[in-house]
């Protein structure tokens, strides 16, 4: 079954073509026309397109943005945003892209149709950036020149509209944005009733403020409405496809999977784009995990670095805590020590890798996939970890529960890989659904479990499974301890130089490991009769993928769709390949690095994985994977 | 001292503690460490401070980095839980595992260079939360395990086989966590099996984090006489403050001193600390004085030992975080997973 | 050309063979016996056994086998000494093989036939292990039962020969060792005035130890000759395959080759089993690296931790120095976030990373090759470094040189694996050549390219191999400056979040990666016209490998040969993949990590890739090598 | 000041610093930090000093971690050499450059999470080598890139919009200094330019570490009346110990106060730095002193700035590294490889 966002393209039916994918042999270019423009420049465009408001960041552009993505998604339309921002806290370009796609993609596009030109700085090259019949809507007071005659321009006096709203100077800076918000409601047709709604859902509770905002709105929309003619051809009207979907960011709903499964302690350093997730935890626990004398029954702890919020997990998961902690590639490199201490310990603990770009401090503020590597083998010697990698936000969700159980069942540290363009930004998605399973504590003894069995030996492999039984502090039996270590040791826990010590234990973990591979969510496979192609893909590039997929069936080529979600990896996959001629896997990194993986699962086949990958800082595209399979396949 | 008469069978009785166990119950698996090594000493009144106070095994944690000193965990309390961790990283470990159960007790070991080289960041930040654990640092002055290397706490200018002159100040660990705001700061010898375990014995006590900063001679890399880490030095140059008694709650205080030469200190628990000054006066309650205490000991080169300041009026890192009394390790699915509505509402607010 | 202990081998040319390899088809078990043990007690053994000494570490039997190897070195025979010592200080089992070999072989061999049987604790399970017709040399004092009478045993008087001595008794413990020295050179042949020459050696400078010492020997020695009737087949005779070799282990030799390539800061943290690199550097430095002033022209400095320790070689490579630093595994994952900084900042500095087991802290004083794919992809991102593999104690001093050449070159951290086993045991080599290249200080601008140039691009590719120039801080012109950094940059390193400027960097680290290809030592590849079957092996696997391809050849089948000596892999070994049916990859790990990495270097050829990795602590031996391909081939 | 005047061809003359190199030669890319930002304060004053200074900008090397302080590094010198480097690491990258090349003058600006949080152990043990450079921690009680945490030096107490309640003690970095064994140490405060200049003036010239905790507000996330990382807060309760005056070695000191109203400290070069008493009486050479100045200002919550301690006993790391004149980075090939024939005895030695 398809989840989150995908389940939205499923639901909406096959695309309709509408777009032209021409090619330019030789230097393989492709080139994307609205059919609008190209065809004819007076017909309409309807719920697919896309918006980027341009803005410096600190301006307050985020709750108009927020408006506007909310407004068109309770119009039934299904939409997806993406904040492009600078690593710095105000006065940087930033943008924002609202995508209106009726069949429900929510991939980035490589270019929007309708640019909110309020960043003088970058305005020229974001105009220039525009297709033909291309909307350019800026403040009267811009100096922009308007240096390209296939662009359909709007003036807006934002310094006047804002003045005569009789704000407070001071806030007049934050209302600039609202302008736009509502000339573009007047532009496209965004129902007024569900802005001001919208409003008041971003500015819960704030009465005044909605009304201050309000205002701005309306005048920016009455200006649009009486000054403007309308020239250009997108344009929105309500449909049905979103109801009963929910818009989260997959932090927020990481944050919710946890409380939903029980965390009880999470230590953490902040780091972008992993602090929303905490902060989120932080704000439903104090909502809904409170006892009735008021006290917490959690902890969130603030640590000094990523290393002690690493060992806080390991100790807190040793004590028997469901215990996690967020970072991105910087902390996930500093916990490396810490997280090899956890599998050779066996101390479960849950660990999220929002991704951001790197090598090194690389670009805070900017997605990749370029940690699958890294986290995979994190820790020196012959270490392997079980990682899960949500597509999309119902699985943050679902794998923010379901990572404590596979933590404690596999008494080990499990990695969950989302990223920043998930993470962080705001996508549809069904409902979560409510954990049915009851929470899979794994093989603790208790006191009278140990008096019963005359005591146990910690890493010992009873059931086969690689897993031995732990017991935790505080078991009141004389035979309940054990000594936990990074060093060798027996299976009674005792430090042991014995090669055959040594030898039985790793053996025992790399057994648990092929446990982990039958424990962790499988692949999401979806197969067609007749296709030779298989694409195998992960994560946050699942929206390009769903949406390439039917570009390249337009063009003639069925293809094949295995979604990976989680490591280690296993036999569907194999099998996946095996009946392929050609694999491609298609991630967000510089070297294809889940195409090594795969590559190694499958020596044999290792020949028919191809890799694209590709890595600059932004989401994919529909149109890049389509491309890179349509340029080796047609 | 709480202990009662077992009837023995036979072979003459034996001795247990309130809860029923004998010393060799808080015993730990053989030593591997250096015959004479200071931290086997330190043991040894672990497991007799422990016995003494009649700690329920079960309930203690011990922890350690990584160090000769930190292997020493193995050899006492083997019916405690224990966790020797990474090299400078027992704070973390044991932060968790007291947030994950509140009801624990928590005793820590580590080494002179697990904590002022490598672990010297998590140490202060662990006294900045106040997590609740008695921390020993064996402090040799050496790396005992990787064979004499100079740790932060060597004397500058000392000398060793391998490692040659060490050319930098030391850190004195008891300055720092003075410095770093913790509530429980003193100094013992190895060689002073009495003193350090009735700091022992009031360091496991104390509710937040007790830093004991034990000299803990390395005979085989920094036992030579010139070395203030010696036995020698140490017992040439011990200057206790004041004779320590640590009486239990549960127990009366038997001996009484003429009034005015003792300090006596109430602990949370109604447990008492008695200091009868010896040559000194110091107010172990006086922040400044101990710092100038330390201060001026460090520039003369003084050894002394003792409750050097106590203060109890932080709360512990548990209690700073509104927990809730049950151990959250033993909080139940009902109390953990919200219910079915609360998740409803979220999504309908989402919506 | 095969290097250093391999040469030994080539040297001594082809093995006879004497030993019987016979396999219990079914359970796959293959006994190894003496032939003079299993066909005639009384013919002799000459020159091809091992001796174990079982002692108590701390009790001074290193000095009593350093004294053992060099008298035996010096007679002209191959010899090699093993070190199994325990991760403590005194009072555990240590274990020191000598392995006796006219053939010049250096592995590791499963049983020794001579035991001295000098500690009490492990006396039992040692003379079981003995193989039948071996020797157990025991204390008289000791209380070992002698259960086996497929052994000769010889007891000596240990406590009466030191106590004889007069030494002082503080030093009884310490002569104790040098009993055992005597009564082997007796019993085995050793001849006395080598042993009198080597403790010299020994105890250099120390002639009234030596004295004492010897005493004590003439003592052991004289007491074997009037009690002892030589019962057992195990002798030593003088060859001449010795001459012009020098004996040294690899940490000692990795030092003087950074010493000769000239390093100037060294920042490190202790750990085994490295910290003897650092301290012979320390040595060697101080006695050839002190100018006439008596000042220092380096710095070696004992950081609070190897996060300090990589981030100080960083800082000094920044500013122009050669910097290197030298751990192992805890040390190596603490390393993760500074050598991501100096890949992306591209920042030259060496690590030597000695590796030990793990995972975790694992067993300090035990070997392995785990470390091969962490270190290959230290740091979260796309991050693959460049690492240099020695294989024996020449390659050690080599690449103790060349890596400074290689990471300035490059401008790159450059990791150098060497391991416990060549790091901290005794090799015999020939004497290392003098570098006769002049230093590679890399692409560096002085002042006046500066001003010629009118400036530069610090991170431009001007000569299409991905490396930039650099200046060093302290250069005198106002254009020589530039800002370096972890986050994304442009090429004048000025902070840059465009996504084609990611791209432009990333992409041209890629093709850095590509010189690197070109420029670290190929593999050493030795074939044979007939061979069906390549092995391809690394560092401290050697020396097995080259043992077994001699047994598999007196089995009949013959092998070729590819020894890695760098990461990454290059064509050479692409192409000896391709020509063979079967290549095995032969290292001392669990999860085959060399065979990982050759599979993803020849995809298409994946199959034909097969892992023999074993991994208990203990360095490989030939016969578990030639079993488990024999097993597979013949 | 040492200024001269240039000859100006028409548009006026402009002023030149001792090396004819105007303030403008000392700017540096334009600082993309909030408006109103401390940390753009500092940097303005940081290009002033180095003008005054007349440094050599070839020879500077600034450092920092990472923060929105460390960005500003990019903002100040821009014909210096920089190393923008790893979060709380910035002290191990300047122990390698300053042994790399012991003639470069290293300028270090961190934050107070990148010094206090995670690098507090780098930081300490900078202090202990004595690592020569002026090491200045633009501090505002907040995590500002990470958008306004606390960080450890956050008031306990505090309040903060997204973070709530702060419920840890700060850490006092120049107590935290003056303990590591730091020979200046000095606190200042962004809005008072001129102070700053004359701090930032001495721990240039110093040559060892010098610690400069400069007060800065992050006006984004903690600058409200309340915080006492604001501006206004900093205005109202800052509390000068001395009116500081830097006077370089090469200028005569002008400036004459009456005798006994000034404490006159020579640093190392020549330079010396005039202190004119205010309210209290502060001997800037007294440790212990400033160790009671230190720990009473935190009891009650006093804002005291100016230079606390300053001893320039201990020589720097370069020296006790008795490293040669000549940088290591510029020393020959010839000098660093030993010659051919002590190669060849090493390996007789060995055979
Ligand atoms: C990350 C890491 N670095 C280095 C080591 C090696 N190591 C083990 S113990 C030790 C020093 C221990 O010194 P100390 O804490 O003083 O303990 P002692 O042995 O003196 O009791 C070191 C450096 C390690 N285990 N882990
Ligand atoms: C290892 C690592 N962890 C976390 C971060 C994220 N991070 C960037 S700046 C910062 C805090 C900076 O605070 P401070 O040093 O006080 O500087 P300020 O921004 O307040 O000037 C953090 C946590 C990082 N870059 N690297
Ligand atoms: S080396 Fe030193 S610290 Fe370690 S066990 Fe021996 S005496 Fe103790
Ligand atoms: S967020 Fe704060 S610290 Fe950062 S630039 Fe803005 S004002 Fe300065
Ligand atoms: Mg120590
Ligand atoms: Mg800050």
């Amino acid at each position: 079954m398809l989840q989150g966002a995908q389940v939205c393209a499923d639901a909406f039916g096959h695309m309709t073509e509408d777009r032209i994918l021409r090619y330019t042999v030789g230097t393989m270019i492709i080139e994307e026309q609205s059919r609008g423009a190209a065809v004819d420049e007076r017909q309409l465009v309807t719920n697919d397109f896309s918006i980027v408001a341009a803005t410096v960041n600190g301006s307050g552009s985020q709750s108009a943005n927020q408006v506007l993505i909310r407004a068109i998604f309770k119009m039934g339309i299904p939409v997806n945003g993406k904040n492009l921002f600078p690593s710095n806290i105000a006065g940087l370009p930033t943008w924002y892209t609202i995508r209106v796609s009726r069949e429900g993609y929510t991939a980035r596009r490589e270019q929007a149709e309708v640019l909110v030109a309020f960043n003088e700085q970058t305005a020229a090259e974001d105009l220039a950036s525009l297709p033909p019949g291309g909307v350019c809507i800026h403040p009267a007071e811009s100096r922009l020149k308007r240096d390209r005659d296939d662009v359909v321009y709007y003036s807006l006096p934002v310094k006047e509209i804002v003045a005569a709203s009789g704000a407070d100077p001071k806030l007049r800076d934050k209302l600039a944005s609202m302008t736009y918000v509502g000339a573009l409601a007047e532009l496209l047709g965004i129902d007024l009733g569900e802005i001001r709604a919208a409003l008041s859902y971003v500015f819960r509770g704030k009465a005044k403020v909605v009304e201050l905002n309000w205002g701005v709105i309306a005048a920016a929309a009455e200006y649009a409405r009486e000054n403007w003619v309308k020239e250009d051809v997108y344009r929105v009207e309500r449909m049905e496809r979103t109801s009963g979907l929910v818009m989260i960011d997959g932090n927020s709903a990481g944050a919710l999977g946890a409380v939903y499964g029980g965390v009880t302690v999470a230590a953490w350093y902040p780091i972008t784009p992993s602090t929303s997730l905490i902060e989120a935890l932080t704000g439903y626990l104090s909502r809904l995990r409170v006892d009735e004398d008021g006290n917490a029954t959690y902890a969130v702890i603030q640590a000094e670095d990523e290393m002690a919020a690493l060992g806080t997990v390991v100790g807190a998961g040793w004590a028997g805590a469901r215990a996690m902690t967020a970072t991105s590639g910087p902390g996930i490199s500093l916990m490396t020590e810490f997280a090899g201490l956890g599998y050779f310990a066996e101390v479960p603990g849950v660990i999220w890798d929002v991704q951001r770009i790197g090598p090194s401090t690389g670009l805070p503020t900017r997605v990749s996939q370029g940690d699958v590597l890294s986290v995979y083998f994190l820790g020196h010697g012959d270490t392997r970890h079980v990682v899960l990698l949500p597509g999309n936000v119902a699985e943050c969700f679902e794998f923010g529960h379901v990572a404590f159980d596979l933590a404690e069942r596999l008494q080990t540290p499990v990695f969950v890989l989302s990223d920043l363009d998930l993470g962080m930004n705001l996508w549809m998605t069904p409902p979560f659904e409510y954990p049915e399973l009851p929470m899979d504590r794994g093989k603790v003894l208790s006191a009278e479990d140990v008096a019963r069995l005359g005591g146990f030996k910690r890493f010992a492999d009873p059931d086969g499974d690689g897993i031995g039984y732990r017991t935790l502090p505080g078991t009141d039996h004389p035979l309940a301890a054990y000594f936990a270590r990074g060093t060798g040791h027996t299976e009674d826990a005792v430090y042991s130089e014995r090669p055959d010590d040594w030898k039985n234990n790793l053996d025992r973990l790399a057994r648990k490991h092929e446990t982990a591979r039958m424990l962790v969510p499988p692949p999401i496979v979806d197969e067609g009769p007749d296709a030779q192609v298989g694409i195998i893909s992960y994560g946050s590039a699942d929206p390009a993928v769903v949406e390439a997929r039917d570009r390249l069936a337009k063009l003639g080529l069925a293809t094949n769709y295995l979604r990976v979600r989680a490591l280690p990896l296993e036999k569907t996959l194999k099998e996946f390949v095996a009946r392929h001629e050609r694999v491609y896997v298609v991630e967000l990194n510089q070297d294809g690095q889940m195409a090594q993986l795969v590559r190694l699962e499958a020596p044999e086949l290792a020949g028919r994985v191809r890799s694209i990958a590709h890595c600059d800082g932004l989401p994919l595209t529909a149109l890049f994977v389509a491309e890179s399979i349509s340029s080796q396949e047609l | 001292m709480a202990t009662a008469v077992k009837p023995g069978s036979g072979s003459g009785a034996m001795k247990v503690n309130l809860i029923g166990l004998e010393r060799n119950e808080y015993r730990g698996g053989v030593s591997t460490l250096c015959a004479g090594c200071g931290h086997d000493s330190i043991s040894s009144q672990i497991i007799a401070a422990s016995w003494e106070l009649s700690l329920e095994p079960h309930r203690v944690i011990k922890m350690s980095g990584i160090g000769c000193s930190s292997k020493s965990p193995a050899y006492f309390l083997g019916r405690s839980h224990g966790f020797n961790s990474l090299h400078g990283r027992m704070p973390a470990i044991a932060t968790g595992a007291t947030l994950a159960n509140r009801t624990l007790i928590a005793i820590g070991v580590s080494g002179d260079g697990d904590t002022g080289s490598i672990g010297l960041g998590q140490f202060k930040h662990m006294l900045r939360r106040n997590v609740p654990i008695a921390y020993i640092i064996e402090n040799n002055g050496v790396y005992g395990l990787t064979k004499g290397q100079f740790s932060a706490t060597a004397d500058a200018g000392q000398k060793l086989r391998h490692a040659g002159v060490n050319e930098l100040p030391p850190i004195d660990l008891c300055l720092e966590a003075l410095v770093g705001g913790c509530g429980f700061v003193a100094r013992s010898f190895a060689g002073d099996a009495k003193q350090v375990r009735a700091l022992l014995k009031a360091a496991i006590s104390y509710e937040g984090t007790a830093v004991l900063d034990i000299i803990s001679p390395c005979v085989t890399f920094n036992n030579h006489d010139e070395s203030t880490k010696s036995y020698s030095y140490g017992k040439e140059h011990e200057e206790q403050l004041h004779d320590i008694t640590f009486v239990p709650r549960r127990e009366e205080i038997t001996v009484n001193y003429e009034p005015g030469s003792v300090q006596e200190v109430e602990m949370h628990d109604g447990s008492v600390i008695q200091l009868r000054k010896l040559d000194e006066e110091h107010d172990v309650t006086d922040k400044l004085a101990a710092l100038r205490l330390l201060e001026e000991a460090q520039e003369k080169q003084e050894f002394i030992t003792g409750l050097i300041y106590i203060d109890e009026s932080r709360p512990a890192l548990p209690a700073l975080q509104h927990l809730t009394e049950t151990p959250l390790a033993q909080l139940p699915q009902s109390t953990l997973r919200p219910s079915r509505e609360s998740l409803a509402k979220i999504m309908s607010e989402l919506g």
